[in-house]
């Protein structure tokens, strides 16, 4: 593969590892796939992008206001959607599908309806680019690789080093345990979603800038974020990075190899092979009781 | 409290319908279950006692086919059960109850007593199908639902279209007896059946389990409560760190030195 | 409070309460005839909806749009709403109905209506292979898998065009029977039948022992096992009824509108196969026949200020999932047992069955 | 059957409702249909929310110009036009019901402003109706494909008109070896096998043919395998925006010297351009229908930017918009009114010669029984250059098409 196409992979694999790690938390910290990180990251995006398009915020307040957003609107979601009916139905799995899925539909349309259902182009924080070797780096590509190392070397430190990390492990392990063992449960969820929020909304904004967002966009994110958990597993910090990067360079290699359409097949052939054969993911976490 | 197996002697002669031979289980290094043997007879209720983290959930999970065991034997009538999923189990005649009552609390106590009468219909994939394309047409429960009203008479279960979260605990219980005893068991399993429930529960449960024998099934009643089980067996079982404490009538049960050691530690006296 | 006087074990039926014989006795009649009045309501809101669509032709497509909502809704209920196993490849479901029609009229020249049954197997063979290969899936992982399938499915609809046309899609050909072709009045009323007689089918298999096994699957598998019955089994069938269910109604939007496109089987039809029977109510059946109606009438109806409908549409989702977890026939059924309770006679059917 | 128990208490109530609200709902309709008796409608099927929503507002306001203009000077036959509209979203789920229900509310005669996949959608009704519909900036020959094309009618030239155009100019550039890169948008994907294929008849050959997802954030591997298969032109279909963009970046950065080739759809949308990197456009060539030596062109413009607001940019768009009303004025100034539906398709068939505002000078439009593509010849297309500024420059010196 000519070398542009590594660079490539690089941005694809941090910005979907971001995503993944979002996953990660929320999974660990709440036993639920958090599946609207991908539209919160368009929301996030969208506004920044609109913000400085249309009402001339400078990038840097546009993207900060945008992951405040993205992070507010996850915390909201558990809140005022998925907690409740969390509670009522008992911890049982589908309604919180549901829910989330339901959240993400809304996310959709309301970005739809207040940032317009075109796309948008994103903004860069840092606008110029380097030739090396005949591939071109943008500055972008290299911030986005940047903060997606600090983002899993943070997260790393945290879940070991602090109180509430360890606590956050615990809560995703057995809520109910969790519970009696005197652990704030709601307040660890609350960290878990808020973070995850943060993060998808940094990846959305840095990654918008390559090929723009639109309120449709969150979907594909959210699938791309799936597939590196899924293959990556949960059994370490950095498994959804590696899950990210195998994914990254599949997708990039399959398209570039057989042309558009095989992307597609070659990702549902992808999850749907490591769910028949090995469903936890390269990294699996330990036995849980 | 004292009680006599009296009948015991009678129905010593009724066939084995669930036997274990050596089983046992163990999780890492850890040894849940230790060579337990036990059997049932026909017309025959065995208690299985033990404080908590005996081992009895292990050994009626292995039973039931929810674990496999790691070594030993196990046979319900005479059919080799060992490693069997627990669907097997139900036909070769084996009926639980849950010590948490497992119930769908939106569904009506009909519903939940119906399910233990038509396993036998939904053998294999193609039955299952058509079991779906008949009940679209027609419903088909005509003599279940006779027999459902029967049982619930003898169990003393009122409102049938009642849902199970309207129902007391007791009767829960209860409505998981009426639906393990649908389709007529030769084994019943009854875990902790007495576990919160109402006086006028255990009375009714204590009804119903003598009529149960009668009819020639065998019973094991799993309970950690020595006191209430102890009146109502023929034989207990005691179960301790995973192994098999004592095996004899209640009298001799309750009057062993295993027993006090179990319950109120090696240096009650 | 204590437990018995909360819940009294409710012994036998009351006789109609004394001094109150009108409208009582109406409701302890509607009760003991429940399926009877359900047989002639819904018999009597189809004609309804057969009436209505009889008017301006626009409402012959409405009313057929209404109909293959309502199927692919129907189609969620066993697998979903019973069974509990969500399952998301309801667009692809959808365009395999559509698309058997279109293709066994193009390229083998039958008569679109053999794309029925055809459509109606090749997504239930599908649904079981997937459901095979996910046995082991539950949750998030099942409803991810799925959604991969979904839109994998589509990206083959606009990329194989020797097969599927690509993006401009096949002309589904007029369905013929002997001969002559059908016309489009009259596809609705079979789309209105056709809805009707799921539905109804639906209602009495929910009430089936396989119905029972089904829904007992949702809440406690283990028993589902421990009574003999292979739980994963069980639930495979209902996906495959589900498929079949979907795909008809693809066929149905197939046969109206004479063609099949690829943005006809997008994403969208999966959040609004999610959301139908929940809006509807998921005690029945027609509560996702009911969802299906509001669906189109909000993207029809409610576009008050521009392109809103949808966004209103996600609003009501939510409030339905957060205030109203039993849907809107969910709401009228307490309303219904309040009524009941005014007059003095219990709403439930507390009979035993004698 | 009480052994039947049904638990769903109410739900026949609430069918019952819901029958209720359905009826209730017929009352309104039917006091909806009032159009007014005297004036003529024209119903519009546009998308103000999917992926025709980046041009049919060109569209619209070229029409509106033309409904007031011809309002203004006394109507047809001293009846006002009117113009009612449906958004389908570029969902064909909604069209065809949609058009039904423009009908309903008195429309005489229907303009698909949509994808062209609606179009297709909503042709049906078109002759089931018998009604006149026009559609007028869809490009795809599929939209007037025999059978079912009775009553609907494009502009033009289609998208094999351009591929000709394309496929002349490129033999006459000497060009030899072809890549293709499309967004995998239907309406797109629906063009590239009629323009490829004039192209590749012309004896040009296809060495790559790419897919770009529309939402796609990378190209590179794609532009690595067009890089790879080493063609001398490269012809990039979408519909404009950010897609189209990323793709001549990147193009302009890995294959410089290649010759570029697009669609209309860049030369009509300004933002477009500025999300090009600084001279990535330089050179490109365009087919437009924009010809700045055209007077009746610059009429028209003149004419929207004095009415001036959003989307009064000189666009193709606008003038086919402005140009369908004033065909359907023709025809109905023939048929003598608007109450005979099938005499108006007739009238529409008869018109020839029509002079429209777009395309170069001696471009004309005329309609047939079997002619539903308006354009005579392929002198409606420009083909234009972008300069180094990245704004629509000078016409291409190689090649003009003719007719």
């Amino acid at each position: 593969m000519p070398l542009q196409l590594w660079i490539s992979v690089v941005e694809l694999s941090c910005f979907a590892g971001l995503i993944a790690l979002g996953f990660f938390l929320v999974l660990r910290g709440a036993d639920l796939f958090m599946f609207a990180l991908g539209p919160l990251a368009m929301f996030g995006a969208m506004f920044g992008a609109y913000m400085v398009s249309r009402n001339g915020w400078p990038v840097a307040l546009a993207v900060v206001v945008g992951v405040v957003i993205a992070s507010g609107l996850s915390v909201a979601s558990e809140l005022l959607v998925v907690r409740p009916i969390h509670r009522r139905t008992g911890g049982e799995e589908n309604p919180s599908i549901v829910a989330i899925v339901a959240v993400l539909f809304l996310l959709e349309q309301l970005a739809g309806t207040l940032f317009g259902r075109r796309p948008l182009p994103g903004s860069a924080l840092w606008r110029d680019s380097f030739t090396v070797g005949g591939a071109v780096i943008s500055g972008q590509a290299i911030l986005l690789v940047a903060v997606c190392l600090l983002a899993f070397g943070g997260v790393a430190w945290w879940l070991r080093g602090s109180a509430t990390g360890r606590m956050l492990r615990a809560v995703g392990d057995n809520e109910r345990a969790a519970a009696i063992l005197g652990i704030p449960v709601a307040k660890v969820r609350m960290v878990a979603f808020a973070m995850a929020g943060a993060l998808a909304g940094i990846a959305g904004a840095l990654f918008a800038t390559k090929g723009g967002v639109t309120f449709t966009s969150g979907l594909q994110w959210t699938l791309v974020g799936f597939l590196a958990v899924i293959v990556g597993g949960l059994g370490s910090v950095w498994a959804p990075l590696v899950g990210a990067v195998i994914v990254a360079l599949l997708q990039t290699w399959t398209v570039y190899k057989f042309g558009q359409a095989m992307e597609d097949y070659v990702t549902f052939a992808v999850a749907f092979l490591f769910f028949a054969l090995r469903p936890k993911g390269i990294f699996q976490t330990k036995v849980r009781i | 409290m004292t009680t006599d197996g009296a009948a015991s002697g009678v129905r010593d002669t009724g066939e084995v319908l669930l036997s274990c031979v050596d089983v046992g289980k163990s999780y890492g290094g850890v040894r849940a279950v230790r060579d337990v043997s036990l059997e049932v007879r026909a017309g025959e209720i065995v208690g299985l006692v033990g404080p908590n983290g005996a081992g009895k959930t292990t050994l009626v999970d292995v039973i039931t086919g929810q674990q496999q065991a790691n070594t030993g034997d196990i046979r319900i009538g005479a059919i080799e059960m060992t490693g069997s999923p627990s669907r097997r189990a139900r036909l070769a005649g084996f009926s639980r109850t849950f010590q948490h009552p497992q119930l769908a609390l939106d569904m009506t106590v009909r519903e939940n007593i119906l399910i233990g009468g038509v396993g036998e219909r939904f053998g294999s994939p193609w039955r299952i199908f058509g079991q779906a394309v008949a009940g679209a047409f027609h419903p088909g429960t005509k003599a279940l639902d006779r027999r459902i009203a029967e049982l619930a008479n003898d169990l003393g279960i009122h409102g049938l279209h009642r849902e199970v979260a309207d129902l007391t605990l007791g009767e829960q219980r209860m409505v998981e007896v009426a639906r393990a005893l649908l389709r007529r068991p030769r084994v019943l399993l009854l875990d902790e059946p007495f576990a919160g429930g109402d006086p006028r529960g255990v009375s009714g449960m204590t009804n119903a389990l003598s009529r149960i024998v009668e009819q020639g099934c065998a019973v094991l009643v799993v309970d950690h409560n020595v006191d209430i089980v102890a009146s109502l067996v023929d034989r207990l079982v005691l179960m301790d760190q995973g192994a098999v404490a004592f095996q004899g009538t209640p009298a001799q049960a309750l009057a062993s030195a295993q027993m006090r050691a179990v319950y109120f530690g090696g240096t009650a006296g | 409070m204590t437990e018995s006087t909360k819940k009294p074990p409710i012994q036998s039926e009351p006789a109609v309460p004394a001094g109150r014989g009108g409208p009582a006795a109406l409701v302890l009649l509607l009760r003991r005839h429940r399926w009877s009045a359900e047989v002639v309501v819904t018999l009597a809101a189809a004609a309804l909806l057969v009436a209505y669509g009889s008017g301006p032709s626009f409402r012959q497509d409405y009313v057929v749009l209404i109909c293959t909502y309502g199927l692919l809704a129907l189609g969620m209920y066993v697998p979903y709403i019973m069974s509990g196993s969500l399952s998301l490849a309801y667009n692809a479901y959808l365009g395999i109905g559509a698309y058997a029609c279109a293709l066994i009229s193009t390229k083998a020249g039958w008569s679109s209506l053999w794309g029925v049954p055809i459509g109606m197997v090749l997504s239930a063979a599908i649904a079981v292979l997937l459901g095979l290969a996910t046995r082991k899936l539950t949750g998030f992982y099942l409803a991810g898998v799925t959604l991969l399938f979904g839109v994998a499915f589509q990206v083959f609809l606009l990329d194989r065009v020797s097969i599927t046309g690509g993006a401009m899609g096949m002309t589904v050909a007029r369905p013929e029977l002997f001969g002559q072709s059908i016309k489009r009045y009259q596809i609705m009323v079979v789309g209105v039948v056709l809805v009707w007689v799921v539905g109804i089918l639906l209602a009495r298999l929910r009430q089936s022992p396989y119905g029972v096994v089904v829904r007992l699957r949702k809440d406690v598998p283990q028993v589902v096992e421990a009574s003999g019955i292979s739980a994963g089994n069980t639930g495979i069938v209902s996906l495959a009824i589900g498929a079949a269910i979907g795909s008809l109604g693809g066929s149905l939007f197939g046969m109206m509108g004479g063609v099949a496109q690829p943005e006809s089987f997008g994403l969208h039809i999966i959040f609004l196969a999610i959301f139908m029977p929940l809006l509807g109510g998921q005690r029945s059946p027609w509560g996702a026949v009911l969802g299906a109606l509001i669906v189109v009438v909000f993207t029809f109806e409610l576009d008050l200020v521009e392109d809103t409908g949808t966004l209103i549409f996600a609003i009501a989702i939510l409030l339905v999932l957060r205030l109203a977890p039993e849907g809107l026939l969910g709401l009228v059924g307490k309303g219904w047992q309040r009524f009941c309770r005014r007059l003095g006679v219990s709403g439930h059917d507390d009979r035993g069955v004698r | 059957m009480s052994r039947y128990p049904m638990r769903t208490t109410a739900g026949w109530i609430a069918i019952a409702a819901a029958a209720g609200l359905l009826l209730s709902g017929c009352g309104s309709d039917d006091n909806a249909g009032g159009a007014g008796g005297d004036d003529i409608v024209l119903g519009m099927i546009t998308d103000t929310s999917g992926g025709a929503s980046a041009y049919a507002p060109y569209t619209t306001v070229g029409i509106q110009l033309a409904v007031d203009e011809i309002n203004a000077a006394g109507g047809v036959d001293g009846k006002q036009l009117k113009v009612i509209t449906e958004n389908d979203g570029s969902d064909t789920t909604q069209t065809p019901t949609l058009t039904r229900r423009l009908l309903e509310n008195g429309a005489d005669v229907i303009l698909m402003n949509s994808g062209s996949a609606s179009a297709i959608s909503g042709r049906t009704v078109c002759v089931e109706e018998n009604v006149l519909c026009v559609a007028p900036t869809n490009l795809s020959a599929d939209i007037v494909k025999a059978p079912g094309n009775e009553n609907i009618y494009i502009l033009g030239p289609t998208s094999e008109g351009i591929g000709e155009s394309f496929a002349a100019g490129m033999s006459k550039a000497g060009y030899k070896k072809l890549a293709v890169i499309a967004d995998d948008v239907p309406t797109i994907q629906g063009y590239v096998p009629a323009l490829v294929g004039a192209i590749t008849d012309a004896g040009i050959k296809e060495v790559a043919q790419e897919k770009i997802a529309a939402d796609a954030s990378d190209v590179s591997a794609q532009i690595a395998r067009v890089k790879a298969a080493g063609p001398d032109v490269v012809l990039v279909m979408s519909l404009g925006g950010q897609t189209e963009a990323l793709v001549q970046n990147a193009l302009h950065q890995q294959l410089p010297d290649v010759q570029r080739f697009s669609l209309a759809s860049i030369g009509n949308q300004p933002t477009t351009w500025d999300l090009a990197d600084k001279g990535a456009l330089e050179g490109l060539v365009y087919v437009g229908s924009i010809d700045p030596g055209n007077e009746r062109t610059t009429e028209f413009a003149d004419k929207l930017a004095k009415k001036g607001g959003d989307h009064s940019e000189l666009t193709a768009y606008g003038v086919q918009g402005y140009d369908s009303v004033y065909l359907v004025k023709e025809a109905l100034t023939k048929a003598g009114s608007a109450d005979d539906k099938a005499k108006l398709n007739e009238t529409f068939q008869q018109i020839s010669g029509y002079q429209p505002h777009y395309g170069q000078k001696d471009f004309t439009l005329s309609y047939g029984k079997d002619k539903h593509v308006g354009s005579d010849g392929n002198c409606g297309l420009v083909l234009a250059t972008f300069g180094a500024d990245n704004k629509p420059g000078d016409p291409w010196p190689v090649y003009q098409p003719s007719c």
